[in-house]
Protein backbone atom coordinates (compact mmCIF):
# COMPACT_ATOMS: atom_id res chain seq x y z
CA UNK A 1 0.00 0.00 0.00
CA UNK A 2 1.87 3.20 -1.08
CA UNK A 3 1.08 6.44 0.18
CA UNK A 4 0.33 9.58 -1.94
CA UNK A 5 0.85 12.88 -1.64
CA UNK A 6 -0.66 15.72 -3.74
CA UNK A 7 -1.61 19.82 -3.20
CA UNK A 8 -4.62 21.43 -2.97
CA UNK A 9 -4.94 25.04 -2.34
CA UNK A 10 -1.65 25.02 -0.77
CA UNK A 11 -2.15 22.52 1.62
CA UNK A 12 -0.51 19.26 1.55
CA UNK A 13 -3.02 15.94 1.00
CA UNK A 14 -1.32 12.59 2.07
CA UNK A 15 -3.07 10.01 1.63
CA UNK A 16 -2.16 6.54 3.86
CA UNK A 17 -3.82 3.00 2.93
CA UNK A 18 -3.55 -0.16 4.64
CA UNK A 19 -2.03 -1.72 7.67
CA UNK A 20 -0.30 0.65 9.72
CA UNK A 21 1.62 -1.30 11.91
CA UNK A 22 5.05 -1.52 13.44
CA UNK A 23 6.55 -2.62 10.14
CA UNK A 24 5.14 0.84 8.28
CA UNK A 25 4.98 3.19 11.02
CA UNK A 26 8.61 4.05 10.52
CA UNK A 27 7.63 4.83 6.64
CA UNK A 28 4.89 6.78 7.26
CA UNK A 29 6.51 8.67 10.56
CA UNK A 30 9.40 10.03 7.96
CA UNK A 31 6.75 11.10 5.36
CA UNK A 32 4.38 12.86 7.79
CA UNK A 33 7.79 14.36 9.05
CA UNK A 34 9.16 15.72 5.95
CA UNK A 35 5.14 17.27 4.89
CA UNK A 36 5.57 19.00 7.87
CA UNK A 37 9.20 20.43 7.58
CA UNK A 38 7.57 21.99 4.24
CA UNK A 39 5.93 24.65 6.14
CA UNK A 40 2.31 23.70 4.89
CA UNK A 41 -0.49 22.52 6.29
CA UNK A 42 -0.82 18.79 6.32
CA UNK A 43 -4.45 16.90 5.51
CA UNK A 44 -3.78 13.25 6.12
CA UNK A 45 -6.76 11.14 4.56
CA UNK A 46 -7.36 8.04 6.43
CA UNK A 47 -10.36 6.75 4.61
CA UNK A 48 -8.40 3.61 2.93
CA UNK A 49 -6.42 2.78 6.20
CA UNK A 50 -7.48 -0.81 7.23
CA UNK A 51 -5.77 -1.07 10.16
CA UNK A 52 -3.83 1.01 12.51
CA UNK A 53 -1.98 0.20 16.11
CA UNK A 54 -0.16 2.23 18.61
CA UNK A 55 2.86 3.12 16.59
CA UNK A 56 1.12 4.07 13.95
CA UNK A 57 -0.70 6.66 15.98
CA UNK A 58 2.36 7.41 17.22
CA UNK A 59 3.73 8.48 14.44
CA UNK A 60 0.62 10.39 14.11
CA UNK A 61 1.25 11.77 17.41
CA UNK A 62 4.80 13.11 16.57
CA UNK A 63 4.13 14.81 13.57
CA UNK A 64 0.98 16.64 15.55
CA UNK A 65 3.55 17.80 17.91
CA UNK A 66 5.99 18.85 15.09
CA UNK A 67 3.04 20.44 13.17
CA UNK A 68 2.24 22.33 16.32
CA UNK A 69 5.10 23.39 17.19
CA UNK A 70 6.08 24.97 14.43
CA UNK A 71 3.20 26.84 14.01
CA UNK A 72 1.52 24.85 11.22
CA UNK A 73 -1.94 22.34 11.08
CA UNK A 74 -2.43 18.89 11.30
CA UNK A 75 -5.56 17.76 10.45
CA UNK A 76 -7.29 14.14 9.94
CA UNK A 77 -9.97 13.63 6.96
CA UNK A 78 -12.24 10.93 6.23
CA UNK A 79 -10.95 8.57 8.98
CA UNK A 80 -11.85 5.30 8.50
CA UNK A 81 -13.78 3.60 11.16
CA UNK A 82 -11.16 1.13 12.29
CA UNK A 83 -8.65 3.94 12.42
CA UNK A 84 -11.14 6.15 14.34
CA UNK A 85 -11.75 3.32 16.59
CA UNK A 86 -8.36 3.83 17.74
CA UNK A 87 -8.23 7.21 17.78
CA UNK A 88 -11.32 7.09 20.17
CA UNK A 89 -9.85 4.26 22.09
CA UNK A 90 -6.56 6.48 22.48
CA UNK A 91 -8.85 9.40 23.27
CA UNK A 92 -6.55 11.41 20.56
CA UNK A 93 -10.04 11.99 18.65
CA UNK A 94 -10.30 15.32 20.26
CA UNK A 95 -6.69 16.24 20.26
CA UNK A 96 -6.59 15.33 16.16
CA UNK A 97 -8.65 18.07 13.85
CA UNK A 98 -10.74 15.00 12.40
CA UNK A 99 -12.69 16.40 9.22
CA UNK A 100 -15.36 14.41 7.20
CA UNK A 101 -13.56 15.11 3.86
CA UNK A 102 -11.38 17.24 2.03
CA UNK A 103 -13.30 20.28 1.89
CA UNK A 104 -14.82 20.24 5.17
CA UNK A 105 -11.14 20.59 6.23
CA UNK A 106 -10.07 22.96 3.84
CA UNK A 107 -13.52 25.70 4.60
CA UNK A 108 -11.99 24.92 8.83
CA UNK A 109 -8.60 26.41 7.48
CA UNK A 110 -9.54 29.06 4.96
CA UNK B 1 -10.81 -18.71 33.09
CA UNK B 2 -12.33 -22.20 32.71
CA UNK B 3 -9.50 -22.97 30.62
CA UNK B 4 -10.68 -27.14 31.53
CA UNK B 5 -13.27 -27.04 29.28
CA UNK B 6 -12.11 -24.59 26.48
CA UNK B 7 -11.26 -26.02 23.38
CA UNK B 8 -7.84 -25.58 21.43
CA UNK B 9 -8.27 -23.78 18.48
CA UNK B 10 -4.83 -23.23 17.22
CA UNK B 11 -1.36 -22.91 18.05
CA UNK B 12 0.50 -20.46 15.91
CA UNK B 13 4.31 -20.23 16.26
CA UNK B 14 6.16 -17.49 14.15
CA UNK B 15 9.32 -15.27 13.88
CA UNK B 16 8.82 -11.73 15.71
CA UNK B 17 9.69 -9.85 13.05
CA UNK B 18 7.28 -6.78 12.47
CA UNK B 19 6.96 -7.58 8.43
CA UNK B 20 4.95 -10.99 9.43
CA UNK B 21 2.36 -9.91 11.98
CA UNK B 22 0.12 -9.46 8.79
CA UNK B 23 -0.41 -13.29 8.68
CA UNK B 24 -0.68 -13.39 12.87
CA UNK B 25 -3.63 -10.69 12.22
CA UNK B 26 -5.10 -12.70 9.70
CA UNK B 27 -4.88 -15.55 11.40
CA UNK B 28 -6.76 -14.20 15.02
CA UNK B 29 -9.67 -12.60 12.71
CA UNK B 30 -10.37 -15.59 11.22
CA UNK B 31 -10.25 -17.49 14.50
CA UNK B 32 -12.58 -14.90 16.24
CA UNK B 33 -15.20 -15.18 13.52
CA UNK B 34 -14.63 -18.72 14.28
CA UNK B 35 -15.05 -18.09 17.68
CA UNK B 36 -18.89 -16.17 16.92
CA UNK B 37 -17.54 -12.38 17.27
CA UNK B 38 -18.86 -9.54 14.91
CA UNK B 39 -16.30 -8.14 12.57
CA UNK B 40 -16.19 -5.16 14.61
CA UNK B 41 -14.93 -6.97 18.11
CA UNK B 42 -12.65 -9.57 16.04
CA UNK B 43 -11.21 -6.32 15.00
CA UNK B 44 -10.71 -5.68 18.78
CA UNK B 45 -9.12 -8.38 19.24
CA UNK B 46 -6.97 -8.58 16.20
CA UNK B 47 -5.38 -5.13 17.58
CA UNK B 48 -5.02 -6.36 21.02
CA UNK B 49 -2.91 -9.45 19.59
CA UNK B 50 -0.80 -6.96 17.50
CA UNK B 51 0.04 -4.66 20.58
CA UNK B 52 0.81 -7.91 22.13
CA UNK B 53 3.10 -8.94 19.63
CA UNK B 54 4.72 -5.93 18.89
CA UNK B 55 5.63 -5.88 22.72
CA UNK B 56 7.30 -9.03 22.17
CA UNK B 57 9.49 -7.67 19.41
CA UNK B 58 10.16 -4.62 20.96
CA UNK B 59 10.76 -5.42 24.23
CA UNK B 60 11.55 -9.13 24.86
CA UNK B 61 13.31 -9.27 21.85
CA UNK B 62 14.51 -5.80 21.74
CA UNK B 63 13.97 -5.56 17.79
CA UNK B 64 16.68 -8.20 17.60
CA UNK B 65 14.28 -10.40 15.33
CA UNK B 66 14.98 -14.20 15.36
CA UNK B 67 12.72 -15.23 18.69
CA UNK B 68 9.71 -16.76 18.02
CA UNK B 69 6.24 -15.79 18.80
CA UNK B 70 3.58 -18.35 20.07
CA UNK B 71 -0.03 -17.66 19.67
CA UNK B 72 -2.56 -20.06 21.51
CA UNK B 73 -6.16 -19.56 21.04
CA UNK B 74 -8.78 -21.50 22.66
CA UNK B 75 -12.62 -21.39 22.01
CA UNK B 76 -14.29 -21.65 25.74
CA UNK B 77 -18.22 -21.82 26.13
CA UNK B 78 -18.18 -17.76 26.88
CA UNK B 79 -14.92 -16.84 26.39
CA UNK B 80 -12.10 -16.64 23.69
CA UNK B 81 -9.00 -17.18 25.57
CA UNK B 82 -5.66 -15.84 23.53
CA UNK B 83 -2.14 -16.41 24.74
CA UNK B 84 1.15 -14.49 23.79
CA UNK B 85 4.53 -16.59 24.73
CA UNK B 86 8.02 -15.15 23.83
CA UNK B 87 11.02 -16.54 24.88
CA UNK B 88 12.44 -13.40 26.51
CA UNK B 89 14.65 -12.51 29.36
CA UNK B 90 12.10 -12.79 32.54
CA UNK B 91 10.30 -9.96 33.33
CA UNK B 92 8.08 -8.66 35.79
CA UNK B 93 4.46 -8.55 35.89
CA UNK B 94 4.76 -5.06 37.49
CA UNK B 95 6.92 -3.68 34.42
CA UNK B 96 4.19 -4.34 32.26
CA UNK B 97 1.17 -1.89 33.07
CA UNK B 98 -0.54 0.38 31.16
CA UNK B 99 0.60 4.36 31.57
CA UNK B 100 -1.51 7.09 32.02
CA UNK B 101 -2.49 8.48 28.94
CA UNK B 102 -0.66 11.72 28.04
CA UNK B 103 -2.70 12.91 25.41
CA UNK B 104 0.19 14.29 23.46
CA UNK B 105 3.16 11.97 23.74
CA UNK B 106 3.72 8.71 21.55
CA UNK B 107 4.13 5.81 22.83
CA UNK B 108 3.09 3.78 25.87
CA UNK B 109 -0.07 2.94 24.50
CA UNK B 110 0.25 -0.48 23.46
CA UNK B 111 -0.90 -2.05 27.41
CA UNK B 112 -3.40 0.53 27.49
CA UNK B 113 -4.88 -0.85 24.45
CA UNK B 114 -4.86 -4.21 25.28
CA UNK B 115 -6.18 -3.61 28.78
CA UNK B 116 -9.11 -1.44 27.31
CA UNK B 117 -10.21 -4.23 24.16
CA UNK B 118 -9.97 -7.51 26.66
CA UNK B 119 -12.07 -8.25 29.34
CA UNK B 120 -8.73 -9.82 31.08
CA UNK B 121 -4.67 -9.29 30.31
CA UNK B 122 -2.66 -11.35 32.51
CA UNK B 123 1.09 -11.27 32.59
CA UNK B 124 3.29 -13.79 33.64
CA UNK B 125 5.79 -16.90 33.33
CA UNK B 126 4.99 -19.54 31.37
CA UNK B 127 4.00 -22.51 33.16
CA UNK B 128 6.96 -24.69 31.55
CA UNK B 129 9.56 -21.88 33.06
CA UNK B 130 10.64 -20.71 29.75
CA UNK B 131 9.52 -17.11 28.44
CA UNK B 132 6.97 -14.50 29.64
CA UNK B 133 3.10 -15.24 29.07
CA UNK B 134 0.16 -12.80 28.20
CA UNK B 135 -2.97 -14.23 28.34
CA UNK B 136 -6.12 -12.49 27.06
CA UNK B 137 -9.71 -13.04 27.73
CA UNK B 138 -12.64 -11.73 25.29
CA UNK B 139 -16.29 -12.36 26.81
CA UNK B 140 -18.64 -14.08 24.26
CA UNK B 141 -21.59 -12.17 25.25
CA UNK B 142 -20.46 -8.52 26.99
CA UNK B 143 -23.27 -8.71 29.26
CA UNK B 144 -22.48 -11.83 31.02
CA UNK C 1 13.95 -28.19 -2.75
CA UNK C 2 16.06 -25.07 -1.25
CA UNK C 3 14.87 -25.57 2.02
CA UNK C 4 18.20 -24.56 3.63
CA UNK C 5 17.70 -20.82 2.27
CA UNK C 6 13.73 -21.04 2.93
CA UNK C 7 12.83 -18.50 6.20
CA UNK C 8 10.26 -20.24 8.19
CA UNK C 9 6.99 -17.84 7.80
CA UNK C 10 4.65 -20.18 10.16
CA UNK C 11 3.87 -23.48 12.26
CA UNK C 12 0.36 -23.67 12.99
CA UNK C 13 -1.12 -26.71 14.77
CA UNK C 14 -5.19 -26.76 14.73
CA UNK C 15 -7.00 -30.50 15.83
CA UNK C 16 -8.05 -32.47 12.77
CA UNK C 17 -11.58 -31.04 12.67
CA UNK C 18 -13.51 -30.63 9.47
CA UNK C 19 -15.02 -27.53 11.25
CA UNK C 20 -12.01 -25.80 11.92
CA UNK C 21 -10.30 -25.49 8.15
CA UNK C 22 -11.99 -22.55 7.76
CA UNK C 23 -9.27 -21.56 9.95
CA UNK C 24 -6.72 -23.08 8.11
CA UNK C 25 -7.42 -21.56 4.99
CA UNK C 26 -7.34 -18.32 5.92
CA UNK C 27 -4.12 -18.35 7.51
CA UNK C 28 -2.56 -19.88 4.31
CA UNK C 29 -4.24 -17.35 2.04
CA UNK C 30 -2.72 -15.08 3.99
CA UNK C 31 0.83 -16.32 3.89
CA UNK C 32 0.37 -16.76 0.13
CA UNK C 33 -0.25 -13.25 0.04
CA UNK C 34 2.83 -12.32 1.87
CA UNK C 35 4.87 -14.69 -0.49
CA UNK C 36 3.73 -12.13 -3.58
CA UNK C 37 1.24 -14.62 -4.77
CA UNK C 38 -1.69 -12.59 -6.36
CA UNK C 39 -5.27 -13.02 -5.32
CA UNK C 40 -6.36 -16.21 -8.10
CA UNK C 41 -2.69 -18.82 -7.10
CA UNK C 42 -3.19 -17.46 -3.63
CA UNK C 43 -7.07 -19.03 -3.77
CA UNK C 44 -5.39 -22.46 -5.24
CA UNK C 45 -2.45 -22.90 -2.79
CA UNK C 46 -5.59 -22.65 0.21
CA UNK C 47 -7.29 -25.40 -2.36
CA UNK C 48 -4.25 -27.62 -2.04
CA UNK C 49 -3.95 -27.38 1.56
CA UNK C 50 -7.38 -27.91 1.92
CA UNK C 51 -7.63 -31.26 0.06
CA UNK C 52 -4.48 -32.18 2.08
CA UNK C 53 -6.23 -31.25 5.51
CA UNK C 54 -8.94 -33.18 3.95
CA UNK C 55 -7.16 -36.30 3.79
CA UNK C 56 -5.91 -35.57 7.21
CA UNK C 57 -9.31 -35.75 8.76
CA UNK C 58 -10.63 -38.44 6.51
CA UNK C 59 -7.71 -41.42 6.02
CA UNK C 60 -5.14 -40.14 8.42
CA UNK C 61 -7.26 -39.95 11.85
CA UNK C 62 -10.44 -41.89 9.92
CA UNK C 63 -12.66 -38.78 10.67
CA UNK C 64 -12.08 -40.11 14.66
CA UNK C 65 -11.07 -36.29 14.91
CA UNK C 66 -8.57 -35.60 17.79
CA UNK C 67 -5.47 -35.56 16.31
CA UNK C 68 -3.62 -32.50 15.19
CA UNK C 69 -2.63 -31.61 12.44
CA UNK C 70 0.64 -29.18 11.79
CA UNK C 71 1.45 -26.83 8.74
CA UNK C 72 4.77 -25.46 8.22
CA UNK C 73 5.11 -22.85 5.81
CA UNK C 74 8.44 -21.65 4.07
CA UNK C 75 8.92 -18.56 2.34
CA UNK C 76 11.79 -19.30 -0.22
CA UNK C 77 13.21 -16.72 -2.93
CA UNK C 78 11.43 -18.37 -5.68
CA UNK C 79 8.99 -20.72 -3.80
CA UNK C 80 6.53 -21.23 -1.18
CA UNK C 81 7.00 -24.58 1.04
CA UNK C 82 4.04 -26.24 2.22
CA UNK C 83 4.54 -29.00 4.52
CA UNK C 84 1.17 -30.70 6.07
CA UNK C 85 1.81 -33.35 8.70
CA UNK C 86 0.03 -35.95 10.35
CA UNK C 87 0.50 -38.51 13.20
CA UNK C 88 -1.85 -41.53 11.86
CA UNK C 89 -0.52 -44.94 11.24
CA UNK C 90 2.24 -44.96 8.85
CA UNK C 91 0.87 -44.95 4.67
CA UNK C 92 3.14 -46.26 2.23
CA UNK C 93 3.86 -43.48 -0.53
CA UNK C 94 2.39 -45.32 -3.14
CA UNK C 95 -1.33 -45.33 -1.79
CA UNK C 96 -1.36 -41.68 -1.98
CA UNK C 97 -1.72 -41.52 -5.67
CA UNK C 98 -3.85 -39.30 -7.62
CA UNK C 99 -6.49 -41.41 -9.33
CA UNK C 100 -7.96 -41.59 -13.01
CA UNK C 101 -10.51 -38.64 -13.65
CA UNK C 102 -13.58 -40.80 -14.06
CA UNK C 103 -16.09 -38.35 -15.32
CA UNK C 104 -19.27 -39.04 -12.51
CA UNK C 105 -17.75 -40.84 -10.00
CA UNK C 106 -17.47 -38.95 -6.88
CA UNK C 107 -14.83 -38.97 -4.68
CA UNK C 108 -10.39 -39.37 -5.21
CA UNK C 109 -10.46 -36.02 -6.30
CA UNK C 110 -8.23 -34.22 -4.07
CA UNK C 111 -4.88 -35.77 -4.49
CA UNK C 112 -5.36 -35.07 -8.45
CA UNK C 113 -5.92 -31.22 -7.23
CA UNK C 114 -3.03 -31.43 -5.67
CA UNK C 115 -1.07 -32.58 -7.85
CA UNK C 116 -2.61 -30.15 -10.56
CA UNK C 117 -2.27 -27.17 -8.77
CA UNK C 118 1.44 -27.56 -6.92
CA UNK C 119 4.52 -27.80 -8.79
CA UNK C 120 5.25 -30.51 -6.86
CA UNK C 121 4.10 -32.77 -3.83
CA UNK C 122 5.97 -35.44 -2.11
CA UNK C 123 4.02 -38.02 0.23
CA UNK C 124 6.59 -39.36 2.95
CA UNK C 125 7.46 -40.25 6.78
CA UNK C 126 8.33 -37.25 9.32
CA UNK C 127 11.59 -36.76 9.31
CA UNK C 128 11.17 -37.48 12.92
CA UNK C 129 9.90 -40.67 12.55
CA UNK C 130 6.35 -39.93 13.48
CA UNK C 131 3.73 -38.82 11.02
CA UNK C 132 3.06 -38.49 7.60
CA UNK C 133 4.24 -35.04 5.86
CA UNK C 134 3.21 -34.05 2.29
CA UNK C 135 5.55 -31.55 1.28
CA UNK C 136 4.18 -29.12 -1.26
CA UNK C 137 5.69 -26.34 -2.89
CA UNK C 138 4.62 -23.64 -5.33
CA UNK C 139 7.16 -21.39 -7.41
CA UNK C 140 6.52 -17.64 -7.32
CA UNK C 141 7.07 -17.25 -11.04
CA UNK C 142 5.65 -20.01 -12.98
CA UNK C 143 8.36 -19.42 -16.03
CA UNK C 144 11.01 -20.43 -13.88
CA UNK D 1 -23.99 -19.23 4.99
CA UNK D 2 -27.59 -20.37 4.55
CA UNK D 3 -29.24 -22.35 1.23
CA UNK D 4 -32.44 -21.19 0.03
CA UNK D 5 -34.42 -22.76 -2.31
CA UNK D 6 -37.09 -20.98 -4.27
CA UNK D 7 -39.39 -22.62 -7.47
CA UNK D 8 -39.26 -20.47 -10.71
CA UNK D 9 -41.85 -21.78 -13.67
CA UNK D 10 -41.47 -25.24 -12.04
CA UNK D 11 -37.94 -25.92 -11.67
CA UNK D 12 -36.37 -25.68 -8.14
CA UNK D 13 -33.56 -23.04 -7.68
CA UNK D 14 -31.32 -23.86 -5.16
CA UNK D 15 -29.00 -20.86 -4.01
CA UNK D 16 -25.44 -22.17 -2.25
CA UNK D 17 -23.10 -19.90 -0.87
CA UNK D 18 -19.88 -19.50 1.41
CA UNK D 19 -17.07 -22.29 1.79
CA UNK D 20 -18.38 -25.63 0.45
CA UNK D 21 -15.78 -27.98 2.12
CA UNK D 22 -15.66 -31.36 4.22
CA UNK D 23 -18.11 -29.79 7.17
CA UNK D 24 -20.56 -28.27 4.79
CA UNK D 25 -21.14 -30.83 1.85
CA UNK D 26 -22.83 -33.44 4.27
CA UNK D 27 -25.64 -31.02 4.22
CA UNK D 28 -25.34 -29.60 0.52
CA UNK D 29 -25.79 -32.97 -0.12
CA UNK D 30 -28.63 -34.03 1.28
CA UNK D 31 -30.42 -30.99 0.20
CA UNK D 32 -29.85 -31.44 -3.33
CA UNK D 33 -31.07 -35.18 -3.12
CA UNK D 34 -34.22 -34.00 -1.60
CA UNK D 35 -34.62 -31.14 -4.43
CA UNK D 36 -33.75 -33.96 -7.03
CA UNK D 37 -36.28 -36.43 -5.22
CA UNK D 38 -38.63 -34.09 -6.00
CA UNK D 39 -38.93 -35.07 -9.57
CA UNK D 40 -38.59 -31.55 -11.26
CA UNK D 41 -35.93 -30.23 -12.60
CA UNK D 42 -33.03 -28.18 -10.07
CA UNK D 43 -31.12 -25.34 -10.86
CA UNK D 44 -27.89 -24.95 -8.57
CA UNK D 45 -27.10 -21.13 -8.15
CA UNK D 46 -23.24 -20.72 -7.21
CA UNK D 47 -23.05 -17.14 -7.65
CA UNK D 48 -22.24 -16.76 -3.93
CA UNK D 49 -19.78 -20.01 -3.24
CA UNK D 50 -16.25 -18.48 -1.87
CA UNK D 51 -14.51 -21.82 -1.83
CA UNK D 52 -15.55 -25.38 -2.81
CA UNK D 53 -13.12 -28.24 -2.68
CA UNK D 54 -13.66 -32.13 -3.94
CA UNK D 55 -16.26 -33.03 -1.14
CA UNK D 56 -18.46 -30.25 -2.20
CA UNK D 57 -17.60 -31.11 -5.98
CA UNK D 58 -18.94 -34.29 -4.66
CA UNK D 59 -21.88 -33.87 -3.37
CA UNK D 60 -22.87 -31.51 -6.87
CA UNK D 61 -21.90 -34.89 -8.97
CA UNK D 62 -23.77 -37.56 -6.96
CA UNK D 63 -26.60 -35.44 -7.37
CA UNK D 64 -26.44 -35.00 -11.40
CA UNK D 65 -25.86 -38.86 -11.04
CA UNK D 66 -29.36 -38.85 -9.34
CA UNK D 67 -31.34 -36.49 -11.49
CA UNK D 68 -30.30 -38.35 -14.64
CA UNK D 69 -30.70 -42.03 -13.34
CA UNK D 70 -34.18 -40.38 -12.73
CA UNK D 71 -34.75 -38.55 -16.43
CA UNK D 72 -34.49 -34.92 -14.75
CA UNK D 73 -32.21 -32.13 -14.79
CA UNK D 74 -29.18 -30.58 -12.39
CA UNK D 75 -27.94 -27.47 -13.96
CA UNK D 76 -25.61 -24.96 -12.42
CA UNK D 77 -26.00 -21.13 -13.11
CA UNK D 78 -24.13 -18.17 -12.26
CA UNK D 79 -21.24 -20.33 -11.38
CA UNK D 80 -18.40 -18.15 -8.88
CA UNK D 81 -14.58 -17.79 -10.69
CA UNK D 82 -13.51 -19.59 -7.32
CA UNK D 83 -16.31 -22.22 -8.32
CA UNK D 84 -15.54 -22.30 -11.87
CA UNK D 85 -11.75 -22.67 -11.38
CA UNK D 86 -12.63 -26.36 -9.57
CA UNK D 87 -15.00 -27.62 -12.14
CA UNK D 88 -12.78 -26.52 -14.53
CA UNK D 89 -9.70 -28.46 -12.70
CA UNK D 90 -11.73 -31.55 -12.49
CA UNK D 91 -12.72 -31.23 -16.18
CA UNK D 92 -16.15 -31.81 -14.85
CA UNK D 93 -17.18 -27.97 -16.65
CA UNK D 94 -17.97 -30.04 -19.88
CA UNK D 95 -20.16 -32.67 -17.73
CA UNK D 96 -22.66 -30.29 -15.95
CA UNK D 97 -24.81 -27.82 -18.20
CA UNK D 98 -23.12 -24.47 -17.17
CA UNK D 99 -25.42 -21.12 -17.85
CA UNK D 100 -24.20 -17.82 -17.19
CA UNK D 101 -27.84 -17.00 -15.26
CA UNK D 102 -31.31 -18.21 -14.64
CA UNK D 103 -33.38 -16.88 -17.39
CA UNK D 104 -30.72 -18.59 -20.04
CA UNK D 105 -30.72 -21.84 -18.01
CA UNK D 106 -34.94 -21.86 -18.34
CA UNK D 107 -34.40 -20.74 -21.79
CA UNK D 108 -32.20 -23.69 -22.36
CA UNK D 109 -34.81 -26.61 -20.63
CA UNK D 110 -37.98 -24.56 -22.22
N1 LIG E 1 6.66 -9.24 26.17
C1 LIG E 1 7.31 -8.29 26.91
N2 LIG E 1 8.59 -8.49 27.30
C2 LIG E 1 9.24 -7.54 28.04
N3 LIG E 1 8.69 -6.36 28.40
C3 LIG E 1 7.43 -6.09 28.04
C4 LIG E 1 6.67 -7.03 27.26
N4 LIG E 1 5.45 -6.49 27.05
C5 LIG E 1 5.45 -5.29 27.65
N5 LIG E 1 6.64 -5.03 28.24
C6 LIG E 1 6.98 -3.82 29.08
O1 LIG E 1 5.76 -3.08 29.31
C7 LIG E 1 5.92 -1.70 28.93
C8 LIG E 1 4.60 -1.09 28.44
O2 LIG E 1 4.32 -1.52 27.11
P1 LIG E 1 3.37 -0.65 26.15
O3 LIG E 1 2.19 -0.18 26.92
O4 LIG E 1 3.03 -1.48 24.97
O5 LIG E 1 4.16 0.64 25.74
P2 LIG E 1 5.49 0.80 24.85
O6 LIG E 1 5.66 -0.48 24.08
O7 LIG E 1 5.18 1.96 23.97
O8 LIG E 1 6.60 1.04 25.82
C9 LIG E 1 7.03 -1.71 27.89
O9 LIG E 1 7.72 -0.49 27.84
C10 LIG E 1 7.93 -2.86 28.40
O10 LIG E 1 8.84 -2.42 29.37
N1 LIG F 1 -2.75 -38.19 5.21
C1 LIG F 1 -3.14 -39.42 4.73
N2 LIG F 1 -3.11 -40.50 5.53
C2 LIG F 1 -3.52 -41.72 5.07
N3 LIG F 1 -3.92 -41.95 3.80
C3 LIG F 1 -3.97 -40.90 2.94
C4 LIG F 1 -3.59 -39.58 3.36
N4 LIG F 1 -3.72 -38.76 2.29
C5 LIG F 1 -4.18 -39.52 1.28
N5 LIG F 1 -4.33 -40.81 1.64
C6 LIG F 1 -4.74 -41.94 0.76
O1 LIG F 1 -4.75 -41.46 -0.59
C7 LIG F 1 -5.98 -41.76 -1.24
C8 LIG F 1 -6.32 -40.71 -2.31
O2 LIG F 1 -6.80 -39.51 -1.69
P1 LIG F 1 -7.73 -38.50 -2.51
O3 LIG F 1 -7.20 -38.33 -3.88
O4 LIG F 1 -7.84 -37.25 -1.72
O5 LIG F 1 -9.16 -39.19 -2.67
P2 LIG F 1 -10.24 -39.58 -1.57
O6 LIG F 1 -9.90 -38.80 -0.33
O7 LIG F 1 -11.55 -39.15 -2.17
O8 LIG F 1 -10.10 -41.06 -1.40
C9 LIG F 1 -6.99 -41.87 -0.12
O9 LIG F 1 -8.09 -42.67 -0.43
C10 LIG F 1 -6.14 -42.45 1.04
O10 LIG F 1 -6.10 -43.85 0.95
Amino acid sequence: MTESIREVRGHLVVALGGDIDLDRAPTVRRQLLDCVNRQQDVLVDLSAVTYIDSSGIASLVEALQRATGRGTGLRLVAVSPQALRVFELARLDKVFSIHSDIDAALAATD
Amino acid sequence: MNANTAEYLLELRVPARADRMVVVRDTVRSAARFCGFDERTAQDIVLAVGEACQNVILHAYEGRGGGPILLDILDDADRMILRVTDFGPAVAPTAVQPRALHDLRPGGLGTYFIHALMDSADFGRSPTGVGNVLQMTKKKDPAI
